[in-house]
Formats: C-alpha cells, structure tokens, sequence
C-alpha cells in the first residue's frame, strides 16, 4: 500500500499493517524533521510540495519492485505533504518478510529509490527565511 | 497549439505561476524544443535550466522524446523527498 | 535503554522512545513468531528462555557499540522471554540517527549481534512436539 | 569444593535440573577440567560436547581460563535469540 497524504502518518498503524503470520521481521523507516540541516543551525519547520499524480505512479513501482526483489510479505510507504513541525513523520516505511536481511534490504531500497525517482521538494524555514533543500535529479523509475 | 506545462517547488516560485503555457505552430515537438522555448518565454528558468527534467505523462522523458499538446506535461527541479 | 521483559513489547512505545529532534531517520526492526519454520509446517507457540544477568551485560555492550560507532541519539532494545503466539513480537530494537544510513547500519548490527552474543534460546511448539531451534555458537561480546 | 554450573534450554532439559554440580579437590581449576568432569558426571551432557559453551562471570570463557568455586558458572547450549 502506498499513500500520499496531508494527515499526520499513524505509525502504529503503519507497523501494525504489514504483521503476517509468515512473517518474521519487521522493519520500519521513519524519515523526521530535523531541528537543524547541514546549512541551517535552526529549522523552525519544513513544508514539502509534490506532483501527487507522478509521486503515486513512482511509489507504486517502488512498492512492486520491493515486493518482488525480496518476496516480502508486505509493504506499506506513505509520504506525508504540507508543513511540518520539527519532530514530525515526513515518511514511514514498514516492509515485512521472512527473513531479517530481506526486510532490512527492502526497507533501505525503498527510502533511497523514494529520494531518487519521486517528485517531491522540501523547503526549509528558519527564522532567517526559507530555501528548497538542494536535491537530486530526477530519475526514472525504470 | 498551446503547450501547458506544470511547475512545482524551486521552479514554480521562480515562475511566480502553478504552470507555464508556450505556443507551438506544429506538433508533435521534441522535449529539447520544449524545453528552448520555455526557457525564453520565462526567463526565470534559465539559471536552473542544468538540472530541470521534463516529465512526460508522469514519467521522466529524454531529451529527444516528442510530445504533443494533448500530453501531460511538467518540469520537475532537483527532488528532496523522504 | 536495554531491557529483557517477560511482559508483552509495546511497539509504539518503543518506537516514541527514540524520537529526537536531533535525529532525520529512525529504525524500527522487530522480530516476529512465525507460523512456520525451515523445519516445521505448523508452529504453534515459541519458549524463550534466557540467562538473564548475562543477557542483560551483552545487550548494554550492543548498546554501547552502537551508539559509539553510528553516533546513534538514541537505542532502545528489547527482548521479551517466556511463551509466545505466532505474531507476537519476540525482539523489539529502535534507533534513531542524523541520517538514514547510519540508522539502517546500527540496527542491523544490532539484530546480527544479539543473535550471536546474548543467551538465549527457542523452543518451537507444534502439534506434533517441540524442539530447540539449531543456533549458533555463543560469541563473546568483545 | 563444590562448582555450581547454571544450565539452560537443551542442556537444562537433557540434565532435568536448572544447576549442575561437580566437586573437585582443588582450585583453581580450568575450564576444560570443568568441563571434562562435568561430562562425566552429567553422560546427558556429552552429545552436545563440540558446541558447549563456558561463561564465568556472564563472559565466555576459553578453554584455558582458571575458575574457582566463588565464580559465577554457566554451561551454554547454541543460542538462538532475536
């Protein structure tokens, strides 16, 4: 399941999600706004703007390529938008599989393809203003 | 025929606008057409003009893709999700 | 915060325990009884029995390293003993980090190494008997 | 002097008590005459002779380690946590 979405993300329910039975291991990413970047001491708050239609499409692929490559159980990302306080869930992934190395292996996969291939921008705001984190290039989700 | 083009983050505060519109008398055109003629129609862009990608469809087209006007297009900045 | 639990782990608390405003990615591995294992079918129930003083000195040594070694700003493990469901979480580690990498790194290390360095042992129980789960060779923590 | 030994899972079941005891007429002893009289004491323990582990003092310990009858002792069957 992949979701893009304005709400604060539940991270229980997040986790609670992806139980199975089959299942042995569990893991869960949570990418948190941080109170300070590498180029600014003081982040007040971060606002994250995204091309929903393409994001959805681009977190779909992730989501059957993880499932596939490492034959999870299951798989859930959301992505939140909008503005959001310091300390507050931009991303939770929560993959399920059964073996360790599988679930570690397809979490990662999925927050890093995520940086890569979905259109997303965060500005952060300070106190002394607000500026587009310099990201990376787009790139195909193929 | 008119072209829209949807803008987002860096580059639709630049523009000042949610999406960019140019005029074309033939189609189909290529993405390096496209991509020419938005650059000076809004000036704006130029300085990012490195490391903007065009987006098809909402998939990441080449260069020498063509697109009609009919196509759903959108110029993406440098990503920072997660 | 290290801790060996009889009682039931509460995931959410686990995972709230290691938020920081500090931190941009949290990791959340939990390890899960499953329904079934290389050797049998249909697992019922799994006993954990640890050595519990000296279970406690060689999670607070993963601790230690981890922190140390990803600059970890906060580590929570914990270990539940005793019976369990299928489902149940058996093994519950959360840590938080700057960036994702580090996250991702320390919590796997965490997981390998309490499988190889802390006294504990399953039971599986199916309907046909029980068995000690084959493991491996206790390392020492150094 | 008498050693006491904490035992666990397997070995703990293969004994049928949560403790062994061997005495020895003197200490310090190493662990591999531990070791050996406890095999000899205890038959049960002998099958799963190659993967038993020593731990004094909640640490493993070599087989040239010396012990004495104050030290905490326990005999490790392969662990299987997580």
């Amino acid at each position: 399941m992949i979701k893009i979405t304005q709400d604060p993300i539940d991270v229980s329910a997040v986790t609670d999600s992806v139980a199975d039975d089959g299942s042995g291991a569990t893991v869960l990413f949570l990418g948190t706004v941080r109170d300070h970047s590498d180029e600014t001491s003081q982040v007040s708050e971060m606002y994250y703007e995204v091309y929903t239609e393409m994001a959805e499409a681009a977190l779909k692929e992730i989501e059957d390529e993880a499932i596939r490559r490492w034959k999870l159980k299951k798989f859930v990302a959301i992505h939140r938008v909008g503005t959001m306080q310091v300390g507050e869930v931009s991303v939770a992934i929560a993959v399920s599989a059964e073996h360790r190395k599988e679930a570690f292996e397809a979490c990662q996969y999925a927050i890093d393809t995520i940086k890569k291939t979905v259109p997303l921008w965060k500005k952060e705001i300070s106190g002394s203003g607000s500026r587009w984190v310099k990201g990376v290039k787009l790139e195909s989700t193929k | 025929m008119k072209f829209k083009i949807k803008l987002f983050g860096s580059t639709r505060e630049a523009v000042g606008q949610k999406e960019a519109e140019v005029t074309f008398n033939h189609e189909p055109i290529t993405v390096t057409e496209l991509k020419s003629t938005l650059y000076t129609v809004y000036p704006a862009l130029v300085s990012g003009a490195g490391y903007l990608v065009v987006a098809v469809n909402r998939k990441v087209a080449d260069d020498t893709a063509t697109v009609t006007s009919t196509d759903e297009l959108a110029l993406l900045p440098l990503v920072s999700g997660g």
